[in-house]
């Protein structure tokens, strides 16, 4: 069903890698490590709990820190909503505002959103033309009653990396606090949880070649920032976040971030190569412009838009090929990405966008492939548009 | 939490329209109708040859998602032979139900619709005042 | 290293189905359904889609539901907190009461306890001994202002069954909703959303045979009750439930709960006769009780008291026994379950009981291991221990 | 967050006490020393033999967790040879460090001081005073 089609989606979510799958299988069935990792009562429950903390090593490693900062999550989206959530509503007497960007994902906006209803000024900032926020711009923003900063590292749609080491020393200056969504980065770019002065980092695992439904939030220890939990219940995860931890998803997150780590080096210039061979196979057809900063970016993340052309027309007539579209191609609007809206693309380059994300399966021959099959559909689909008429 | 699932007639329709693109210079009299801006994500363009009050040939180009295009490109092909007044009150929602267009997408069959009958008033217009008309709205005034 | 152990704690977590397992496994690498199932704009994510959907529909029918009423959410702990803090904070304006009972799990106490700091009352009814709430006493605790009834089908600790579809018409009848947890019934217990007049239902896969990290939620459509998201952000699940779809973890439950629904009532009755089995080998140690209504309980759970041993040291002499103790064992203090104590139970007999969850893959042999097991530590226990002394 | 793990000494004289149980009634005179209450977790009984202020023979019999059993089971096993003075001071936290008993678990190793305190005394109220008092301490008033 799906096997004809060659996979460049990785930004929305990886495979996960055979290495991980079989650490995941061996926590599921009967003869294997599947108990709750509570239930220290027993043997079984002793050894999830010893495969639960070993992945806890693991994950914490990759951004530098100490096991006990990693608190087990759903996925980054919880992940962002128990920082910001949690941070704002367990500190409201200590400020109302918060700064991010409008570039962030729904995960970091919405939450923010949800704030603003309940009595929190938020500031938006505006990246430039090529979706880099200037750590001045976050200075400038902060005010006496600011809280939190919130920054992600690696954009989704578009792969920018944003300088979050030099934001994070401003907030540390300030007294601020700041959480860094590394949903896209990890893996991609280098992380140092302290070195960045970062407060609260949101993780996930199937952006790196882990299970879907699981993740962690770095939350800083010394000094540890008040929360407010979003579920409350067993008191799991020192009560930051209850419900039974999913041994075999955690496990699983765990060898995929120590993969990450081991393989980022060798990964990234691969995934660079096979990027700008893309890129320099679909800027043959003519305008066509790159979407973000061109070299401060993740190395498989390309996204281009092709002036003439519509989105969802170009998705459809790529029937083999697994890309995401600029525009928010699952609502029934021709909502343009708002991500390509704040960088000042017009809405009709903002929508006929593609985004390619490269990953570890990745070939050479996948790109041939793709330059030559978009390049088929946007030459049909120009042609097959009208002129422009004047206004 | 709604998928991008086309009927197999938008399949066929977008995939393979007849009857696309402008005219020839030289193929006689043109009626062109525009309608909508890329901007907004659709737009439309209908080229009409008629003979006495009936379509002899159209042809379509189209800016615009696959139903759009789907639509532009039926009512293309089955212009030819009716009168232009029958053309005029071809029911465009019932196309948009015969292609299984989504409701939030019906407005974009009215941008279809809108170049249609301009086309149409135009070439009601070449027919009363000769082609020199034409060859204005050809140049896309 | 568990492999010498004899697992009976399958009200903590059970093992996955290996028919389970291999539909999960279908869903993690490239070569499998691995994709986003939001990125309906190809092939891979339809086919994610699908399999989501068909996952939707095979928990909908376990319940006497419709798919579009069931949300996905990372568990019951999450269904728990999503239906009682999501009605509560969405409706403070039409009332500020919540009933609920004493024996409920920590992941309906804990949001009700934080529900109270936001300005709300709580009733939290007694059980009688056998640990049944009866429906007139849920009928004499509703108040004008009472938004939602919180009431467990099956407890986890004891497995007596609550009547909800009583409960359920008191409710429907005074306009209050109703919110239960069936965690611990799905598949062991009969369950009909409409019949019973249930607005909420927490549901979880890891106790019936599907992965751990994946529940979901119930949520009656017509009329949808009023709710507020506890997670913001990309607007899955109807903007209830933000976050990726995990579609190995979904598909592995759609698969379980299939699976509850067609073999419900032969294990059932093969559990039951286990359990029988297994009271009656305990009893012959004297000085025993048994928790909760003798009849009115799931086949599967036993909770026994032994007079005159302590908890954890009966746990610790059971090394090759998976079970769990009354007592928090997993805390530092001597605290008896809140459970046992509210059937009044001493705290003695509380702290000092044993609960055995047998489940799909536990074995007569296994029965006759855990009574002769039991027996000799019970007594040698009994042994180590000085006779009573007066006050 | 923390599992039910024990020291390998905890394991062996929770596993294999010996020492254990009320002397046989014929055994001469006994010194018993009880504390804490089963509904509290914790109950601990030593009942020594001494001779000139030595302890002779020592048992213990507890009700409580791995960690209080194996303490009270290593006292007893340890208290022979030692005076009933310096049986009476013998470094009860000190003994819970060498078990690896859990800080929040310290209480617990207090009520195992208060038994063997309280035997001891006995034991020097019946050197002082002869075995009339110890029957009546072995009915357990
Ligand atoms: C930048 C970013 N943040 C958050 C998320 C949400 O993560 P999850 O899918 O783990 O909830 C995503 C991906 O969906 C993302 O790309
Ligand atoms: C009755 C009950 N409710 C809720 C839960 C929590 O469910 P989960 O582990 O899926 O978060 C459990 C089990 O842990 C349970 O037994």
């Amino acid at each position: 069903m799906t096997a004809t089609c060659i996979y460049m989606d990785n930004a929305a979510t990886t495979p996960v890698d055979p290495r991980v799958a079989a650490v995941m299988v061996e926590c599921l069935t009967a003869d294997g490590c599947f108990a709750n990792p509570s239930s220290t009562g027993h043997a079984p429950g002793n050894a999830a709990r010893a495969r639960v903390e070993k992945a806890r090593a693991q994950v914490a490693a990759l951004i530098g820190t100490e096991p006990a900062a990693i608190v087990w999550t759903s996925g980054a989206t919880e992940s962002d909503n128990l920082a910001i959530l949690g941070v704002a509503r367990a500190q409201r007497e200590r400020g109302r505002h918060l700064v991010t960007a409008r570039t962030e994902h729904k995960a970091v906006l919405d939450p923010c959103k949800q704030l603003e209803k309940e009595g929190f000024e938020v500031t938006y900032l505006k990246p430039g033309a090529d979706g880099i926020v200037q750590p001045d711009a976050v200075a400038a923003a902060l005010r006496k009653d600011t809280l939190l900063v919130s920054l992600m590292q690696a954009n989704n749609e578009i792969g920018v990396i944003q300088d979050v080491g030099a934001v994070g020393k401003i907030c540390r200056d300030r007294g601020v606090l700041l959480h860094v969504d590394a949903a896209q980065s990890t893996g991609k770019v280098h992380i140092d949880v302290n070195e960045q002065c970062i407060d609260l980092m949101s993780l996930t695992a199937h952006k790196t070649y882990g299970p879907k439904g699981v993740g962690a939030l770095y939350v800083r220890r010394h000094p540890r920032p008040l929360m407010q939990p979003l579920i409350f219940g067993g008191g799991q995860e020192w009560g930051l976040r209850s419900g039974t931890l999913p041994t075999h998803q955690i496990v699983g997150m765990g060898m995929a971030y120590e993969i990450a780590g081991r393989e980022h080096a060798s990964e990234s210039a691969r995934l660079s190569a096979l990027r700008l061979r893309l890129w320099a196979g679909l800027k043959q057809l003519g305008d066509v412009e790159l979407n973000g900063h061109p070299t401060q970016r993740v190395a498989g993340l390309l996204n281009v838009s092709f002036a003439g052309v519509e989105g969802e027309s170009l998705l459809y007539a790529l029937p083999q090929l697994a890309v995401s579209t600029g525009s928010a191609c699952t609502s029934a609007s021709h909502e343009a990405s708002y991500v390509l809206r704040a960088l000042g693309r017009s809405d009709q380059l903002a929508q006929s966008s593609l985004r390619f994300s490269l990953g570890r399966f990745s070939t050479e021959s996948d790109v041939d492939y793709a330059i030559g099959a978009v390049t088929e559909a946007v030459r049909r689909l120009r042609r097959l548009a009208p002129a422009s008429v004047p206004g | 939490m709604q998928s991008l699932s086309y009927s197999p007639l938008v399949e066929r329709y977008f995939g393979h329209p007849m009857s696309v693109g402008p005219w020839p210079p030289d193929a006689g009299p043109t009626a062109v109708g525009d309608a909508g801006r890329e901007d907004l994500g659709t737009r439309v363009r209908f080229e009409l040859h008629s003979d006495g009050g009936v379509v002899t040939g159209a042809r379509f180009q189209a800016f615009g998602c696959p139903h759009t295009i789907a639509a532009a490109a039926w009512l293309a092909e089955h212009l030819p032979g009716r009168t232009l007044e029958s053309a005029n009150s071809m029911p465009i929602l019932e196309l948009g139900r015969l292609l299984d267009v989504p409701t939030e997408k019906l407005g974009r069959l009215l941008v279809v619709e809108d170049a249609l009958h301009a086309a149409i008033e135009n070439a009601g217009l070449i027919r009363k005042t000769g082609p020199q008309l034409n060859a204005e709205q050809a140049q896309g005034t």
